[in-house]
């Protein structure tokens, strides 16, 4: 090789080296591509070199557990300063590589369970965060200027030649194989099972590098399963009042979801409240989602056409096996889900995002953040964000786009409807509405460029309580938005302190709307609207095709 | 603990019947038990409540209900285990729908 | 079709007993309530969490009870104790058709622990009061909370045991034996295990239910009706004992080295056990009716 | 106190009580009267096995001695806390239990119950506490729980609960505060062998538990409570 030719293959050689030091190291260990379990910390030690930039998948829902605690275990003095890339921290090895040195720099998207240790461990400077984004963003860079050396992902079977399988829970896999495998980088991945012939390829085999075998298969979160018989009376007010107020109001027929209990309702009133006001066939039939076991119900009814998921929900594998019109799924049978697209999706393809959250300020600005905790974002920004590039009209973008130009000089243009959804009072009485997001503070505590809000105020078009429906695409000023929020907020202090006869004007112009300006008779919201009322009532929605985990029986 | 007293005068619907009580002291709900009781037509309410220092938010909560009900000569008394004001609001219509007679038609 | 366990004590007793004729003792207004909550800073309840009083039920005068299982789970403190024991005792006095006890308990107050242990033996000693003085005492388990602790006991004085699958009957909650011997012997989270375990099905098979009906409360009240009308004598005897003794014993020699629940069908002869789970309560009546394990109580 | 301790003060004339895995049976002469004794001991836990052999014992009695009295001899940390004990029913084990020990009193026999060491929670419920009369010795323990574990489920501090504890028989543990309550009928300092004379001479088949708590000051709405219902009156506390 010339040295001309050498200077531009300096990844290449690198990786050439690396896949040497473990054959000289594993010898007999290494099968072709198949390592033995006992030897994987030996494989790290020789694969990865001090200051590799490393992902990690951890993702939303499964987690490469196996390779996640091998990391902890690697020879400090080989292996130091590593630049951890995870999606999702939320094992305690994700964040102990750290506290052992084998790491310094980390760049991840949400934290959630880790987010008090993550934060303790920044501030005493164990860890530097290089940034905390959305998946988007964080898959985005992947492919600019965050591409992994190494990545350790998982999946849920592996052929010897390295193929994978993901089965359902493909989720961020292909983003991080595909960065790593064509950036002369090395995957590893960590199956529960080698087999001779996969159900189907989800990752091909020589974008692999090394496969093993874990002893336990990875660890998967149940984290979309709502159990009905949690949903209060409130949340069926609420859920009323978006179907009537919004999904109808807008014609809503592409949507995201957020997790909670309140967007659990409404899918559980579509075949019920919703199909009582005529909509069925009108609103939410196509879906950027993953596969809520509460949506069973609306899908048996006919609500849904289509679902395309970030990632699977356990138990739904065989009613989503028998539903292949409604999910995406392989020859093999099985879903495949991606998260990358799914955002994507979300972010471009849907009408409206509703979801909700734990604080809202005055101008409309929506977050999540705790103080003491570092929790990072997720998906919601993305899903919850006017998409600025879109450019196909659909009734529901338009009209959302007219009622917020209307009589102001501007050229035409839609908006997606993004919908926070929220009781006035949290637990313990702790209000929504606030002055000022905690969200100042812990920038503050934690040196952050920004506040870490989670949605915008100016991307938020509805705000939805139980006292009512808050329209701020029709506000025409700052006073008007922040009485409209005001006007919506209930008994909290920011409630109280509204301008009563400002609030009745807002209502009159239809800005506010209270349940009975929408026609709703409050004393219908009762947990007899819900097409299921308990887990057992989902169960027997899917025709037995669905097994929820063990943790949401009673029986 | 603490407890709340309020008294609304000017109320012109009367109750019907016997005391009810509705809702369970469990976390986050209350019981609200409602009775007709001679108090020269006024309103009566006493809140034992868990949770401490949300006097100013009973008050509005309690002025909003008399001013949707208009009840005379009615005492209801509370238990309260931390009840969010819009479960509070939902729990005294709940007892009040319960005890008007039946042609006295909803809030005003 | 309403979901018993939905319900509040108070809803129950309308949807079991014959609507509209509930007369309850001590009710509400009376504001009888715990002495010993305040100090602690609990809150109390103007019924103590439990209505106690006398109703009709298929025409004929029957007493009975509900406890709220939302109110600190339903737990027996010494007014809800006591509520239950003269409700029981003025059922003697009043020579009651039969009781029919709404049960929804953790068991003791821990909050006024002493007077909660006493109490739960005086409502067990008047159970069997009320059983020797030739009246038949119903027990109903089909709440959120189960009967649990000294109620559990309680419970199993009655002449029959009415549950729902999803009620559950036992003396120490998930919980507590996690705490004290750890998440290997039981593992709380583990809610299909715990209802295994515990739950209607599981006890209707062992015998310690002698009815089981879906979570309706329609079906409550039919199963009721059909409990009185089937006890012919509901005093305790030594021939209904011996023959429970007999039961208790057959079960421990038949279940020897047994620790999964299944297994334990499995041996009763049921070659399926994993689908009993999910069998609605008709199906899962057929299947056991030639499974269940022998049941000698005082309606035999 | 070990039980050979106090089967020794109870019966100085000689018993034959002997101990299998914890489990006590036995009898013995009290007043020129033949007693059967059962109990348990070594703090042993009520599990599904000794609560079947105490009922079983108490069958025997019933069954080949009519009319014979009965004590309890109480020492147990309460029920045993296991997965396969729940699985198999221990509360309709206990029940039970506590069944045939309501029988025998109705068959005449008296039955006395006896905390020498130790009575705590489910294990008190269906062994003592069912007896026609409880008694204790002074330096019994008696609770249902241990104040640490009751801070921690009723959330209320431990120090509050101590303080409480001092002086209001609910929470507190100890014979004293169940004598107070009524849950002992009386509290045996010394002359064992003559108190338990003198307990089968007085024992009465009904439940006076609420009223000796009421005149001992130890529960006072108890009984109120009871005859406000049975007398469709309202609770007039004393």
């Amino acid at each position: 090789m010339s040295q001309a030719e050498g200077r531009w293959t300096t990844q290449q050689s690198n990786r050439s080296a690396r896949l040497a030091r473990v054959q000289a190291a594993l010898g007999g260990a290494l099968d072709g591509k198949v390592v033995q379990a006992s030897h994987i910390v030996e494989l790290l030690n020789a694969v990865l070199e001090p200051g590799d930039r490393v992902c990690l998948e951890g993702n939303n829902q499964k987690q490469a557990d196996f390779l996640g605690k091998a990391l902890t275990r690697v020879d400090t003095g080989r292996v130091h300063g590593l630049h951890m890339l995870l999606s999702v921290l939320s094992l305690p090895e994700h964040l102990d590589v750290f506290e052992k040195g084998i790491a310094s720099k980390l760049d991840f998207s949400f934290s959630g369970p880790q987010a008090g240790r993550l934060a303790k461990l920044a501030q005493s400077g164990k860890l530097n965060i290089g940034a905390i984004h959305t998946y988007l963003e964080l898959f985005a860079r992947y492919f600019i200027d965050l591409t992994p050396r190494v990545s350790l992902v998982a999946a849920e079977m592996a052929d010897r030649d390295g193929n994978l399988y993901t089965g359902p829970n493909t989720e961020d896999t292909p983003a991080i194989a595909e960065a790593t495998a064509f950036k002369s980088g090395i995957v590893i991945a960590q199956v529960n099972q080698v087999v001779d012939k996969l159900p189907r390829i989800d990752i091909p085999g020589d974008w692999v590098g090394y496969v093993v075998q874990s002893p336990t298969p990875y660890y998967i979160e149940p984290l979309f399963t709502r159990d009905p018989a949690q949903i209060s009376e409130i949340q069926v007010l609420m859920a009323m009042m978006a179907i009537k107020g919004i999904y109808a109001e807008y014609e809503i027929e592409r949507l995201n979801h957020g997790i909670g209990f309140d967007t659990a309702a409404i899918e559980l009133l579509l075949p019920t409240y919703a199909a009582e006001l005529g909509l069925k066939g009108k609103i939410a039939r196509h879906w950027a989602l993953n596969p809520h076991p509460a949506l069973i119900p609306a899908i048996e009814a006919g609500f849904v056409e289509s679902v395309h998921s970030f990632g699977s929900e356990l138990g739904m594998e065989n009613y989503i096996r028998a539903r292949p019109d409604v999910f995406f799924v392989g020859p093999d049978g099985s879903m495949r889900s991606n998260r990358a697209f799914c955002q994507a999706a979300g972010h471009y393809a849907c009408d409206m995002f509703i979801g909700s959250t734990l604080q809202i300020d005055l101008q409309g600005n929506s977050s999540t953040a705790t103080l003491g905790r570092i929790a990072g974002f997720g998906g919601a920004p993305n899903m919850g964000a006017d998409a600025r590039g879109r450019r196909h009209p659909s009734k529901a973008w338009l009209k959302a786009g007219q009622q917020a130009r209307e009589g102001r000089n501007m050229i035409p243009r839609g908006q997606k409807l993004v919908v926070q959804m929220v009781e006035t009072f949290r637990e313990h009485m702790a209000p929504a509405f606030v002055e000022k997001l905690d969200a100042w503070q812990l920038a503050e505590q934690a040196n952050m460029a920004i506040p870490p809000v989670m949605i915008y105020g100016d991307d938020v078009t509805h705000i939805l309580t139980e006292e009512g429906i808050a329209n701020l695409l029709l506000c025409r000023s700052d006073e008007e938005r922040e009485q409209a929020i005001r006007g919506v907020a209930g008994y909290t202090p920011v409630g109280m302190g509204r301008d009563k006869r400002m609030v009745e004007n807002l209502r009159d112009r239809g800005i506010i709307r209270r349940p009975e300006d929408l026609g709703i008779d409050k004393r219908r919201a009762t947990r007899d609207l819900l097409a299921a009322k308990n887990m057992k009532g989902l169960v027997r929605a899917s025709g037995g095709l669905y097994e929820p985990p063990k943790r949401f029986r009673n029986w | 603990m603490e407890t709340l007293n309020y008294r609304f005068d000017g109320g012109d619907r009367s109750l019907a019947g016997m005391p009810q009580l509705v809702g369970v002291v469990g976390s986050g709900n209350l019981e609200v038990l409602v009775e007709p009781a001679p108090l020269k037509g006024a309103c009566e309410i006493e809140v034992r409540t868990a949770a401490v220092g949300f006097g100013a938010t009973w008050q509005a909560v309690m002025a909003d209900f008399h001013a949707r009900w208009r009840l005379a000569d009615a005492r209801i008394s509370i238990n309260d285990m931390g009840a969010t004001p819009a479960v509070v609001s939902l729990r005294l219509d709940q007892a009040v729908e319960s005890l008007l007679p039946p042609a006295s038609g909803g809030p005003a | 079709m309403s979901s018993y366990l939905e319900l509040t004590a108070r809803q129950r007793i309308p949807a079991v007993f014959d609507p509209g004729s509930f007369e309850e003792f001590l009710p509400p207004s009376a504001r009888v309530a715990s002495p010993h909550l305040a100090q602690l800073d609990s809150p109390v309840s103007f019924d103590d969490g439990v209505v106690v009083g006398r109703a009709r039920l298929g025409g004929h005068t029957v007493f009975g009870a509900a406890q709220e299982g939302g109110f600190m789970g339903g737990a027996v403190g010494e007014v809800h104790g006591a509520k239950l024991v003269g409700m029981l005792r003025r059922a003697i006095d009043e020579r009651a058709h039969a009781v029919l006890l709404l049960l929804e308990s953790g068991g003791v107050r821990l909050h006024e622990a002493n007077a909660g242990l006493i109490a739960v033996s005086e409502v067990m000693r008047a159970m069997l009061d009320v059983r020797a003085a030739g009246i038949p005492v119903i027990a109903v388990v089909g709440g959120a909370n189960g009967c649990f602790g000294g109620m559990g006991i309680a419970a199993r004085c009655a002449n029959t045991v009415i549950m729902s699958e999803e009620g559950r009957l036992a003396m120490s909650g998930p919980e507590v034996i996690e705490t004290a011997s750890g998440v290997e012997e039981f593992d709380s989270r583990d809610r299909a295990l715990v209802w295994r375990t515990t739950g209607g099905k599981h006890r209707y098979l062992l015998g310690d239910c002698q009815m089981l009906v879906a979570d309706e409360a329609q079906a409550f009240r039919d199963a009721a009706l059909a409990a009185i009308a089937a006890i012919r004598d509901p005093r305790l005897t030594l021939d209904e004992l011996l023959a429970e003794q007999a039961m208790l014993t057959r079960r421990l020699d038949s279940t020897a080295g047994l620790q999964e629940p299944m297994d334990i069908w499995k041996g009763l002869g049921i070659d399926d056990p994993a689908r009993v789970p999910m069998l609605d309560a008709d199906a899962f009546l057929q299947l056991a009716a030639q499974h269940r394990a022998g049941v000698a109580t005082g309606e035999r | 106190m070990d039980w050979q301790t106090v089967a020794g003060q109870l019966f100085p004339q000689g018993h034959d009580i002997v101990e299998h895995d914890n489990f006590l049976s036995g009898s013995a002469q009290v007043a020129g009267q033949e007693v059967a004794i059962i109990g348990t001991t070594g703090h042993t836990p009520i599990g599904i096995e000794i609560a079947l052999a105490q009922a079983k014992a108490v069958l025997t009695t019933v069954q080949q001695h009519p009319g014979r009295p009965i004590l309890i001899l109480v020492d147990t940390q309460g029920q045993r806390l296991r997965h396969r004990d729940e699985m198999l029913g221990i509360n309709s084990y206990m029940a039970h239990l506590g069944k045939c020990i309501d029988l025998a009193r109705r068959q005449g026999h008296t039955v006395i119950g006896l905390v020498y060491d130790q009575a705590l929670s489910g294990g008190f419920i269906t062994s003592g506490l069912i007896a026609s009369a409880c008694y204790a010795l002074p330096q019994a323990t008696i609770r249902v729980m241990g104040l640490p574990a009751m801070a921690r489920i009723t959330k209320v501090a431990e120090e509050r609960l101590t303080e409480l504890a001092k002086d209001n028989p609910v929470f507190a543990p100890g014979p004293e505060n169940y004598l107070r309550m009524g849950g002992l009928h009386g509290i045996w300092a010394d002359d064992l062998a003559g108190q338990l004379a003198r307990a089968l001479a007085q024992a009465n088949q009904d439940d006076q538990r609420m009223a000796l708590g009421q005149e001992r000051g130890g529960r006072l709405l108890a009984q109120p409570v009871v005859d406000a219902i049975r007398t469709g009156s309202d609770v007039r506390p004393a």
